[in-house]
């Protein structure tokens, strides 16, 4: 059997990679792709503790589809954003992108 | 009835409250609410007086009394009242009756005033402060009561002090000189007091008692004196001597008694002449009762140069003749009488000092009489003059040529006025006889030959050479006012002008002579040839019931001609040299003794320049050194050694870190704006607008926490 | 009545507070609404505290005494540290005397605050905690704590309404009082460390350090630094001057009235309570620096011309009384000299709280006539006035007797307390005492000469006319309570009294001393 | 073992993958290696006996989220090309931050935490339990997330679309 502690590494690996992805790309798209491996990270830490602790019960399955569509709407909306910001500023260099700045 | 004693100070305290709360607009009604206080503590007063002297040895021995605890102390319990003992009913037929005449002379004396009512309400804080002083059962509430009339004279003698000049009959000068004396005579006294107030805690913590009946117990004073202190500089001491010479300087401070009698003379600034009737002929005595009070702790070390009583003695002789002297170079009618309470106030200690305690008391029973008299009469005689000047402006003699300015208190402008004024002159001169000792007649006479009396029975002959010449000065200063004021010719318009004054003047003058006649005669000894088998020696008797509660012997003195015939021929020698010099021929503005005496008189005339010495000295150092503290304090070494470290602690901070020095602690300087600024500025700075930022933010503090939680845990 | 007693320190403790986070959910523009919630809200404390004071009188009256109202609940359960708070003799009346300044403060700042209305009184409602607090603490966290939350919005009420030359007088006092409570945390962090508890009352019983005289002394002089500092005590006063005189009037009534006591009282309860052995050693040097401080800081008072500062030396002066009244119970429980009364060190401490509240209500007048002289005039420099008692009458009166109590005349408050005092320390310091009492005589001379003689006396400034006028309802009202007080204890002490000497006698008892 | 070996394999694979989604200069390759990595993430599913997650992430991921990205990354030209650095100025301490923080988690991971594992079965009707529990228990969340699509959906059309002028 695969230890637990084996997939929460990866897990973590994941995650800091795609936080990574998300710190350090200028690209707005690229910066969603850092964010969807680190969403695949958490539900891989979700699922991983499903198996390992309360395999009988579904809640941690329901979790990790609840995960996944919530994922696939802030895709949806994320890349929506970035067309119109594209239409708007011809950029999706985020850090062109300081409207908030005070 | 024994519980109605409290009322006896209560009720002027009462119209005092009452004055200034509400009635202060209605004059009428303030001064009769003072008035008619003080009339029902009279009368009570009295009431308690003669419970006292038909039953002396009763009284003395059980006082009657009213206590009640007042506050703990540690596990002691401290209790204060009043009580009435035969000192007491002495003072309480005297006090409570002179206060009432100088009352009602008031309304006369100070009609048309615009601080009238204020005037009355001080007047009955004042026979608050005596009444309570005489009836204290203890030290303490006795103290209280004590500075309150210190308060009461402070307030009294500045009265004129903030007037605009030229508003009534003041004059510019008199503002500022009635604000100088208030505060002298608040600050001088004050000293005196707080040197008794160290002796009272002494005493205190001694006895574990300020209740009179406690501390002059037999008991506790043989333990007082034989308990040996030993002090830096003025060496070994029995405790008595020391707790008594501490309190003393009350006294001295309070009676004025030389060195700080300063204060008296410059009283006389206050409201013409009721405040300096209340300085000089009631107040004052308060000094000499408390002694008189606490005599067993003077007399229990009677003996020897540790003796307390020495002391008294030498203050008391020295200050009578020293004051005396002053008097006769003085030329403002109620300087000369100030300068000659000084001087009687000496007697009495110096009475006391040689253990002449019944003679003490009587003195200052008669001496309150002839100079409330003298007072009253000189404030009639001033309150003509006053008139008189106005008079003759008014009549077209204002440009009258004066080689010396006017001043309605100036002797040398008086004269004559006899005849303007009889009732006054004749009462005026009632006092100034009994002051002077005239023989046989007077109350002065009889009171001043008992202390002659006893010091050449006791042996002191230093004493009673001194007080036989200060008795001869009294007399020639005496005679020399009588007859520049009331003899020879008016020597100005003023004087030509006066009248005699209104009725609610003079007849407390003329209660007032009656008593300053033949009040003395109560005290005439009983050995006295002819008079003494009539009077039997009656105050003697009755203060020796007194004596005889205190465990202390008196002795009838045996007649003794010799003090007598000198006393006698001091007190008409006087007057007669007085008439030589003064009465005989008619008189200029200069005094005739002025040149012939040279710089003797210079010396008197400036009152031997005390005043400047301690101006020089005294006032002088105090502000120097103030002023040196201060600048010890701030400029020179404290408050620059304070700054001096901030200072080096900024820079030594600056040097190392100079950014934060500037960006953060000069902005918690300039408080919460500038807290807001630094935070403000910090988070512009940080609020770039860029989501990575934060997220990066968040990161390293994630990674942070995470690494600390694995440290730590 | 049990929930009463559990309860009612609590209450007034947090109460301000409580007011302070509501002032701060009123709009700023609100001037109005915020003077009066802020006015209203104060006036609960104060009566509940003059709730306490009765009751803790009648518990007097049927002889329990000590500490009373106590409530303990757990707060850092790791460091033994606990909410508890309690009060005694010692601090009854002086919770009292907080209430009333701080209601007298906010109600004359009403009319006299204009710019930030808001934060001052938000400032102040949270001060009046903090004061609570340290009255109230039987923790030492607590009342570090507490000391503290004293210290921050003072800095804040001189730095932003104060005068000419505010920051440098905020910075100051700041800096003085953080240095002194770094001292005073270390030695409480010793204490701790030494016993393990934090406790005031469990410390009081175990007198840590009994007979380690070295260490004792250390901590002794760490926790004296920091009272000494708020005292203040000569030669670490002069923070004060600079504070007073920039500071508003109502932050000065309360920095006089208030936290110049908190220091005196840390004394009580901290030093003589909890290092008794300590406190009988260096008694002396408390007697020292305490007659060092009366005689100087009276000496100081002469040489001003300033009003404000004068007063605030008069301050150090008066605070000198204290501590030579609490040295000399220090040196009377040391035992090194012989004197005639055993009460004298009892009375020697109940001068000292009676000068500690004495002074709050005296020094509190006159900072509110000085300031109110100021809303006039714009100036302190006594020079350019004069002849006001002709303008002025009831101005004039009301100082007087203000001057009059504060020169320690009987029959007004100021002078019980010298008398006890010099009863006790006469009996014990002698000699010390008999310097201490020139201070007396110069007292009279400061408040007669420099105050009443420049201000009121002598020839009005006619660049006054018209410009000052005499005592408003509102100036009235704040002045006549603590008018009345001065003549009712100055009249018969014994309530006050009765409540400190309970107080110095337990305290004298637990620390050893045989009566 | 076997599985173990998979295992590894499979994560090596995926993070391999990531690396290079987060690396590459290139937008579109970064793409095309997150569709890669995602497909690691599934068959982890699978050996985490997730079988209808392993699906749904196939479904979802790679053919509704790639496939969006894909889109929008060709879109807007010439993003592709990488005339500018693909990172940031923070990119540096950004690395930093992740390298510390991915130790420490591992490490955590590995030596500081005592999970409570239990050995158990999924049961035969997982899917089945699953699908009552979706419209059973848990039928609020699941709608609520319907709902969330719904509303991201024509969210995004709205953002997306070009405006009428």
């Amino acid at each position: 059997m695969i230890p637990l502690s084996w997939f929460l590494a990866v897990s973590a690996i994941l995650f800091v990679i795609g936080f990574f992805g998300v710190l350090s790309r200028r690209n707005a798209i690229a910066i969603l792709m850092g964010i969807e491996l680190m969403l695949n990270a958490v539900n891989i830490n979700v699922l991983a503790f499903w198996r390992y602790t309360q395999p009988e019960n579904p809640a941690g399955l329901v979790w990790a589809i609840i995960v996944i569509t919530v994922a696939a709407a802030e895709a949806a909306v994320g890349l929506a954003l970035f067309i119109a910001l594209y239409r708007l500023r011809t950029t999706v260099n985020i850090d062109e992108v300081d409207l908030l700045k005070g | 009835m024994d519980g109605l004693l409290f009322l006896i100070p209560a009720l002027p305290f009462l119209a005092f409250v009452l004055i200034v709360l509400f009635t202060n607009q209605d004059q009428k009604v303030s001064a009769g609410l003072t008035i008619g206080a003080t009339a029902v503590s009279w009368l009570l007063g009295w009431y308690f007086a003669f419970r006292a002297f038909f039953d002396p040895h009763g009284v003395a021995e059980e006082p009657i009394r009213l206590s009640i605890p007042w506050f703990p102390g540690g596990y002691s319990i401290f209790y204060t009242g009043f009580q009435v003992d035969v000192l007491t009913a002495v003072m309480l037929f005297m006090v409570p009756f002179l206060c009432f005449l100088i009352f009602v002379y008031s309304v006369g004396y100070m009609e048309g005033d615009p601080r009238f009512s204020r005037f009355f309400a001080y007047l009955a804080l004042f026979a608050t402060g005596m009444l309570g002083f005489i009836l204290a059962d203890n030290l303490l509430l006795a103290f209280i009561f004590w500075e309150l009339m210190g308060v009461c004279s402070y307030l009294l003698i500045g009265f004129w002090s903030f007037r605009k000049p030229g508003e009534t009959h003041i004059d510019h000068a008199q503002v500022k000189r009635a604000r100088a004396a208030s505060i002298k005579a608040f600050i001088t006294t004050r000293v005196g007091d707080t040197i008794m107030l160290a002796g009272m805690v002494l005493l205190y913590a001694m006895t574990g008692s300020l209740r009179w009946s406690e501390i002059l117990a037999p008991e506790t004073l043989e333990k007082l004196a034989d308990k040996i202190v030993s002090m830096p500089v003025f060496g070994v001491a029995p405790w008595a001597t020391v707790l008594a010479i501490l309190i003393f300087w009350g006294a001295i401070g309070k009676s004025a008694q030389f060195p700080l009698h300063v204060w008296l003379p410059d009283a006389m600034e206050g409201p013409t002449p009721v405040s300096a009737l209340i300085h000089a002929a009631t107040m004052v005595s308060a000094g000499v009762y408390l002694i008189i009070r606490t005599f067993p702790l003077f007399h229990v070390v009677a003996e020897g140069s540790n003796s307390a009583m020495w002391f008294v003695a030498f203050i008391g002789t020295f200050t009578a003749l020293f004051a005396a002297t002053i008097g006769i170079a003085q030329f403002d009618i109620k300087r000369v009488l100030a300068y000659s309470t000084i001087s009687q106030l000496g007697y009495m200690f110096a009475a006391l000092g040689i253990g002449a305690y019944i003679a003490a008391a009587f003195h200052l029973l008669m001496h309150a009489f002839f100079k409330a008299l003298l007072f009253l009469g000189s404030g009639s005689v001033i309150h003509a003059m006053h008139h008189g000047h106005h008079v003759s402006h008014e009549h077209g003699h204002g440009h009258e040529e004066l080689p010396i300015e006017f001043n309605p208190n100036d002797m040398r402008l008086m004269g004559g006025l006899l005849n303007k004024m009889p009732r006054t002159a004749w009462t005026f001169i009632a006092g100034g006889l009994s002051l002077s000792g005239f023989p046989l007649i007077t109350a002065g006479f009889w009171s001043k030959d008992e202390i002659l009396a006893d010091a050449w029975h006791g042996g002191h002959m230093i004493v009673f050479w001194t007080l036989a010449i200060a008795a001869f000065v009294t007399a020639f200063y005496t005679g020399r006012q009588i007859f520049m004021v009331f003899f020879g010719q008016p020597r100005s318009e003023a004087a030509k002008h006066a009248h005699e004054s209104p009725n609610s003047m003079t007849v407390p003058l003329v209660i007032l002579a009656v008593f300053a006649i033949a009040a003395g005669w109560v005290g005439i000894p009983e050995t006295f040839p002819g008079l003494g088998a009539v009077v039997r020696g009656w105050f003697q008797s009755l203060m020796g019931a007194q004596l005889e509660a205190l465990h202390l012997e008196h002795e009838t003195l045996p007649f003794n001609a010799a003090p007598l015939l000198i006393s006698m021929t001091m007190a008409v020698g006087g007057l007669f040299v007085a008439w030589l010099i003064y009465g005989r021929k008619p008189l200029g503005y200069e005094d005739p003794l002025a040149r012939p005496l040279g710089g003797l008189w210079q010396a008197w005339h400036n009152k031997y320049w005390v005043d400047e010495l301690y101006q020089a000295t005294v006032v002088a150092f105090a502000k120097w050194l103030a002023h040196f503290l201060y600048n010890f304090d701030d400029r020179w070494v404290i408050d620059p050694i304070v700054d001096g470290v901030g200072r080096y602690g900024r820079r030594f901070a600056g040097a190392v870190r100079r950014f934060i020095d500037e960006q953060i602690i000069d902005r918690i300087v300039n408080g919460t704006a500038w807290v807001s600024n630094v935070l403000g500025e910090f988070l512009r700075q940080i609020q770039t607008g860029q989501a990575q930022n934060y997220l990066l933010a968040i990161l390293i503090t994630v990674t942070v926490l995470i690494v600390l939680g694995i440290g730590v845990g | 009545m049990a929930l009463f007693d559990q309860w009612v320190l609590t209450i007034i403790l947090f109460w301000p507070l409580l007011a302070a986070i509501i002032v701060l959910f009123i709009p700023q523009d609100q001037e109005d609404r915020i003077r009066r919630f802020s006015i209203w809200m104060s006036m609960v404390p104060l009566i509940l505290s003059t709730l306490v004071f009765v009751d803790y009188g009648v518990r007097f009256l049927q002889g329990t005494g000590g500490l009373q109202y106590e409530l303990q609940v757990a707060w850092i359960p790791q460091l033994g540290a606990s909410y508890h708070v309690g009060a005694d003799g010692l601090s009854v009346p002086l919770i009292f005397l907080t209430a009333l300044l701080t209601t007298l403060s906010l109600y004359y700042s009403a009319r006299t605050i204009h710019h930030r209305v808001k934060e001052f009184f938000f400032l102040f409602l949270l001060l009046e905690t903090g004061m609570f607090g340290v009255f109230m603490a039987l923790d030492l966290v607590l009342f570090y704590v507490f000391w503290e939350v004293g210290l921050v919005p003072m800095f804040f009420l001189i730095g932003i309404w104060g005068h000419e030359n505010r920051e440098y007088a905020a910075i100051k006092f700041f800096l003085y009082t953080l240095v002194g409570s770094v001292a005073m945390l270390l030695a409480f962090l010793a204490l701790y460390f030494v016993t393990g508890t934090f406790d005031i009352v469990k410390l009081t019983e175990i007198k840590p350090l009994a007979g380690n005289l070295w260490l004792a002394s250390l901590v002794f002089f760490g926790i004296f630094l920091g009272l000494a500092i708020k005292v203040p005590s000569w030669p670490f006063h002069t923070w004060l001057p600079d504070a007073h005189t920039e500071a508003p009037t109502a932050g000065s009534v309360i920095l006089a009235g208030i936290l110049l006591k908190l220091g005196a009282y840390g004394f009580l309860r901290l030093l003589l309570g909890i290092l008794p052995h300590a406190f009988a050693y260096w008694g002396w040097v408390i007697v020292g620096l305490g007659v060092i401080s009366i005689v100087y800081g009276a000496f100081v008072c002469m040489a001003q011309t300033n009003l404000k500062r004068l007063i605030a030396y008069s301050s150090v002066s008066h605070m000198g009384y204290v501590l030579l009244g609490l040295g000399a119970a220090g040196v009377a429980l040391s035992g090194t000299v012989s004197f005639f009364d055993k009460n004298s060190a009892a009375l020697a401490i109940d001068g000292a709280l009676l000068q500690m509240f004495n002074h709050g209500i005296i020094t509190g007048a006159l900072f509110f006539l000085v300031g109110i002289l100021y809303e006039r005039a714009h100036t302190f420099d006594l020079t350019r006035f004069g002849g006001l008692s002709g303008k002025t009458p009831y101005y004039y009166g009301i100082f007087m007797v203000a001057g009059f109590a504060s020169l320690g005349l009987p029959g007004l408050a100021g002078f019980w307390a010298e008398f006890f005092v010099f009863r006790g320390a006469f009996d014990i310091v002698r000699i010390w005492a008999a310097i201490g009492v020139i201070g007396v005589v110069v007292t009279a001379a400061y408040i007669l000469w420099r105050i009443v003689q420049s201000v009121f006396l002598g020839e009005f400034n006619t660049e006054w006319e018209g410009k000052l006028w005499d005592m408003t309802g509102f100036e009235k009202v704040t002045l006549w309570p603590l008018v009345i007080l001065m003549f009712a204890i100055g009249l018969y002490p014994a309530p006050l009294v009765n409540f400190f000497n309970r107080a110095a006698v337990e305290l004298l008892t637990q620390a050893g001393f045989m009566f | 073992m076997v599985l173990q070996a998979i295992f590894i394999l499979v994560a090596l694979f995926t993070i391999g993958c990531a690396l290079m989604v987060v690396l590459h200069r290139n937008l579109f390759i970064s793409a095309l290696f997150l569709i890669a990595s995602f497909f690691g993430v599934a068959v982890i599913y699978v050996l985490l006996e997730a079988e209808f997650i392993a699906v749904a992430q196939i479904l979802i991921y790679i053919g509704a989220i790639a496939t969006l990205i894909v889109f929008a990354i060709m879109l807007s030209r010439g993003m592709m090309t990488g005339r500018t650095s693909p990172r940031n100025a923070q990119a540096l301490w950004a690395g930093l931050g992740s390298v510390i923080l991915g130790i420490a988690l591992l490490y955590v991971v590995a030596y500081r935490v005592q999970w409570p594992v239990v050995q158990k079965d999924v049961p035969a009707d997982a899917i089945a339990r699953l699908g009552s529990a979706l419209v059973g228990r848990y039928v609020i969340p699941f709608e609520v997330a319907s709902v969330l699509l719904l509303a991201a959906l024509i969210g995004a059309v709205m953002i997306a679309r070009e405006k009428e002028v």
